[in-house]
């Protein structure tokens, strides 16, 4: 049963992320669009508040080994490896093009230490175009850690404050959802100074083949998304929504303008559009240009409206 | 040879419609489906060797992603573009689509398909491989130019000759070579065994011969070394798997053979990309050891 | 495509779990198979390895207010709230019937405190007709850090030794995947003593409603479960095989044979079939008919053969 | 009156079978689906007031769990039982059930049914809320017993008739009311507004009255009250949503009302089961402010 349309007039989509101002609340996830520009000719981005670049990192990388991807119920597993062209191409060859597009234009950076990302962000603000740095805080670091390196709430603070110190431009700490306490760490990039955290990344998941008896990604474990996740990804944004101040971009499986809107109602001031770009590469348009008219159905008059608009009992969010 | 020189100039009109499914089939072997969307005349005309991503519309909830399928046949008849889609259902992507009996989404068309020589043309087809091969063989017979089509398979069940598919004749001077492993139809070998035949040597005699391939892994790596050995070029058909088909998600990745020219604009330099690099590649520039 | 069988006998199903061994490895998982009694008139439980119970905790819970289960794409959340009839109503009621099974019976065992565990234990240490304790590491705490109260490698240690020197009989820790290293986790219950481990748990997840602003479960949050999960929990049980030398009974998702051989193959010494069993009750034992045929057809011998068989390359496991 | 006197006892001798989807299609109203499975015999004859769990085979791969739904019509025909289902699409799997028109997975018969009281009968439906009540007032014209039949719903392309559904007259002297909220067919009010009715409440004067409802939960309470004023005794089917309809999953909890009685072999002093203690219940056992 849908309700009766509670006003006529379009919603007010305007999406306030601290310092940034979006068009709309809707975000194309790093990774899943490829830099952002590959399909602007055809593809009108300013219905989009903004594209996340493919995570950049100081030196290009070849990625990993294939298969790289294999579909699993509801869902698919990625091992792509962080595949980038390096932050000298992603200046010389991406930047320009980036800088034209019609929306938000926000570069992820992966980096394997403090470092490594403090030079990113310094070589970047040279340039223009930019409207902010997502940081991909569940990049492995293949000597310390691994994917777990960064799932470190005090090294995430002072990560973050390095980098804020460094910038005038937003800056949003991306989290790893395969931690024990994401409000945590989102408290602790919040401490530190960052502007959004955006969730959820991937989780770590598997798929095997039994008459080879081998993993079906090139490496042994991949990164699962799509809607199997979207359970997850609900929980994890309404938690660490409540937990902190800054403005949180949630993201996990959204395939429909009603999963957009089930993100927002449990905290997120935006949304991120991932997998769902490889079933139809305008689905983030099209779930944009959806969402105005879904809001006003359901009674609320602007985005800024439904932003934590669900109850929140008494005591920890998390009951089982 | 440069790697560039053989292949086809990227085409990268896509566009995403809804068809309706005018028939899809086992077809009498009972090992493969046929498949014919009804597409809107918009739809770009798509070159022999591209392909589509396919879905059922409505898509089943647990599916999440379109699959790849190159076009096996296309032509206009009234407003529509009519695909035709040779495929075996292996997992659940393929079971969805046979079960889809009324409206398929294609997103297409995709990738670089097979560039057109001027010399002889020997066109290796290794089991369901054939589909790409069918549609390149009906655009020389359109030009009335003659091809050798190689057409192997496991068994007879296995192997579709384009007349299953309803194409049209070949030009005259064609050859036309069926091989099956266990020789339950055509000559008993592995299909490359028929580059032995008379009239398929007579061919590597002229200058430009080039081979067109599309098959296992095992076979395109075979026709790369038959090929080197007639000092003829190659274009093969690739197969990875993809999420995307557009080049946004990079998981269709082959690698590069070591040592192959790497084109200044590669945005990879160790691998190639599938879907905007090929399928259809030139044999010599993967690393078939550590192809998927 | 199918590989041909390399044997027509019957592969051998023993599955030897440290100190307990059961005729195969297909167990019914804790709270999906009501106490394991429920259906005995009705199912041949002797075709099964052994049941775990609903899990027990020491006074009757009423559990949470409903909804109490809501489906998702390839999953299910829920949230029971450890409902059950309390130690005592189990010793009176349930043991007398679960003792004459004709398979293993696992006691599944909730507390909030270690304290609440050792007099469960204790007490049960009176009876017969148990093969063993699994331990519900995610039953939350309400006083102290909710579900993450057993997240904590030194309470684990200390809990799991202070119960394995109460009982004689087999010692599971069955443990949350929500956790940044369920790896420290398991080792942690191996360095007190438990004779296996348990993974995965439910994770943790939310769906909303868009047209009441509520969440559709009674409680904020729920557990998911079913095929949406397996790849997770195959990582998980990957990654903790390789990390401790005790069993690992393995589960998350299980709905066909090759679900459960998958989960060999990745480590696990034994499965646990859990929501399938809400589809057809009869789910765990249609798969423990089909274990021997299925091993035989992909050449192997035995379960113990298949055990972790999958190539380990070097390096960590988690690679992305 | 002790809430266990009108309990019937329960008959947990499910089976889990396939069956052979006979019928399976949108009623006129365009509102509601009626299905027509055929079972073996083996299958046991359902109680009216019992449900399944019905799921399509087989199952597309992102549904999981099966439906519950009450069993409609029941009848036995050569070597089968068949049993009929009037269901509303209003997610995805009551759409996955629309779509399956070749074999639905039946898991059944389940629950508590209705328990036959001697005085006179009430029956209540509320919208799709009939499907049980159509096969409780075939089982009592087949006894050849009177009964009140008060049918209401929102509107007329709601409301289904047990005619719609193929069931037979019923006994002589038995009332049938229909009421719509717009007045499109029937009375125009609500369905208990029909208590009015003179024929109606003369049965309040004789014995042992009994109502016999199932619709929305505010439906289910409000006979409750109507039942408390005359005297009447009910025996409501609850809805909850049930994971496995078995009692092995703990979902399908109705708090109980403060106060009322609770069994001794109760499995939960706070909640009634649904798919175990219930459906059917007396509408005094359950705590509404608190039902879902
Ligand atoms: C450019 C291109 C053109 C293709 N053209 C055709 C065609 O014309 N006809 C046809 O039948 N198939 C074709 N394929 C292969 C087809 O896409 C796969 O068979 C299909 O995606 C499998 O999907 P599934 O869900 O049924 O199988 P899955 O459940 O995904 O996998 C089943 C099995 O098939 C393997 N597999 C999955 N994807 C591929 C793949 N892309 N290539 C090879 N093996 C795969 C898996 O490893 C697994 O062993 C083509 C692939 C590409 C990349
Ligand atoms: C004992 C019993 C008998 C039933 N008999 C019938 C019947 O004869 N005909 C019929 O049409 N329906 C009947 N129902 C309700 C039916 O089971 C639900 O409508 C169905 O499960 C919804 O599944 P879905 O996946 O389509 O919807 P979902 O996507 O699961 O949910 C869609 C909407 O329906 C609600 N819903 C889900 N499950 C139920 C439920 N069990 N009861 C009420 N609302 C629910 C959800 O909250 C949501 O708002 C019965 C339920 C029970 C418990
Ligand atoms: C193929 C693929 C590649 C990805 N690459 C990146 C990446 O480079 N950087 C990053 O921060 N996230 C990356 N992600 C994660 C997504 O941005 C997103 O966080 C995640 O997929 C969950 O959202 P979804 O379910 O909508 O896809 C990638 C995801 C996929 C599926
Ligand atoms: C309805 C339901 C109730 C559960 N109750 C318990 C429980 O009481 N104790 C416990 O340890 N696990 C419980 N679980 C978790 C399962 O035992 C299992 O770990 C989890 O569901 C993953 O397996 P599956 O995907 O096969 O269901 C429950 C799961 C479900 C779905
Ligand atoms: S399939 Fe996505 S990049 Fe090639
Ligand atoms: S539906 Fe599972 S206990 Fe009632």
């Amino acid at each position: 049963m849908s309700p009766t349309p509670t006003q006529t007039a379009s919603a007010d989509l305007t999406t306030r992320l601290g310092p940034l101002t979006l068009a709309n609340p809707i975000v194309a996830a790093s990774g899943t669009f490829g830099y952002g520009d590959e399909f602007a000719d055809r593809i009108d981005l300013s219905h989009l508040g903004g594209v996340v670049t493919k995570t950049v990192t100081l030196l290009p990388r070849a990625g990993n080994p294939p298969h790289r991807i294999v579909e699993t119920p509801a869902g698919m597993l990625n091992s792509i490896g962080l595949e980038n062209v390096g932050l000298a191409a992603f200046r010389t060859k991406k930047l320009p093009r980036l800088a034209q597009l019609p929306c938000a234009v926000i570069a992820s950076l992966g980096g394997e230490t403090p470092e490594e990302l403090t030079r990113l962000v310094e070589a970047l603000e040279e340039e223009s175009g930019l409207q902010g740095y997502e940081i991909n805080f569940s990049c492995p670091n293949v000597k310390a850690g691994g994917a777990r390196y960064w799932a470190n709430a005090k090294l995430l603070e002072s990560t973050c404050a390095s980098l804020k110190s460094r910038t005038r431009r937003s800056l949003w700490a991306k989290l790893s959802p395969n931690v024990t306490d994401p409000a945590e760490m989102a408290r602790a990039a919040e401490a530190g100074g960052a502007d959004a955290v955006t969730l959820v990344n991937t989780f770590v998941g598997t798929a095997v083949d039994l008459a080879t008896r081998s993993f079906k990604l090139g490496r042994p474990t991949g990164g699962l998304s799509g809607p199997a996740i979207k359970p997850l990804a609900l929980a994890q944004v309404y938690e660490v929504s409540g937990a902190v101040q800054i403005p949180v971009v949630g993201m996990g499986g959204i395939a429909s303008v009603d999963d957009v809107l089930e993100f927002l109602l449990v905290g997120a001031s935006a949304v991120q559009v991932g997998t769902a770009h490889f079933l139809t590469p305008s689905a983030g348009v099209r779930l944009a240009e959806r969402v105005a008219q879904r809001l006003s159905e359901l009674g609320f008059a602007s985005v800024h409206a439904m932003v934590g608009a669900i109850g929140r009992p008494a005591g920890g969010p998390i009951a089982e | 040879m440069s790697a560039e020189s053989t292949l086809a100039p990227p085409k990268s009109s896509w566009i995403e419609v809804e068809g309706g499914v005018v028939r899809n089939q086992l077809l009498p072997g009972k090992r493969h489906h046929y498949a014919v969307i009804e597409l809107p005349a918009s739809f770009p005309a798509p070159l022999a060797g591209q392909f589509a991503m396919l879905g059922p519309s409505p898509s089943p909830s647990g599916l999440l992603l379109k699959r790849p399928m190159s076009v096996a046949r296309a032509w206009r008849e009234a407003d529509h573009l009519y695909l035709g889609f040779l495929y075996t259902v292996v997992g659940s992507g393929t079971q969805a689509l046979a079960r889809a009996r009324e409206r398929w989404t294609v997103l297409g068309p995709l990738g670089r398909g097979f560039p057109l020589s001027q010399g002889p043309r020997i066109l290796v087809a290794g089991g369901r491989g054939v589909a790409p091969l069918v549609l390149l063989a009906e655009e020389c017979a359109r030009r009335g130019e003659a091809v050798a089509f190689l057409n192997g398979a496991r068994n007879a069940a296995e192997l579709i000759a384009p007349e299953d598919l309803g194409a049209g004749a070949f030009a005259e001077g064609s050859v036309l070579l069926e091989t099956t492993e266990d020789g339950s139809r055509g000559r008993q070998g592995r299909v490359l065994d028929a580059l032995d035949d008379p009239r398929v040597r007579a061919l590597f005699a002229k200058p430009g011969a080039m081979f067109y391939s599309c098959g296992p892994h095992g076979l395109l790596e075979a026709v790369g070394h038959a090929a080197r050995e007639r000092k003829a070029s190659t274009s093969v058909a690739l197969e990875a798997h993809m999420a995307c088909g557009t080049g946004i998600c990079r998981s269709c990745v082959i690698p590069r053979a070591p040592g192959a020219p790497v084109p200044a604009e590669a945005s990879n330099t160790s691998f190639l990309l599938a879907c905007l690099d090929g399928p259809c590649v030139p044999a010599d520039t993967v690393d078939w050891k550590n192809a998927p």
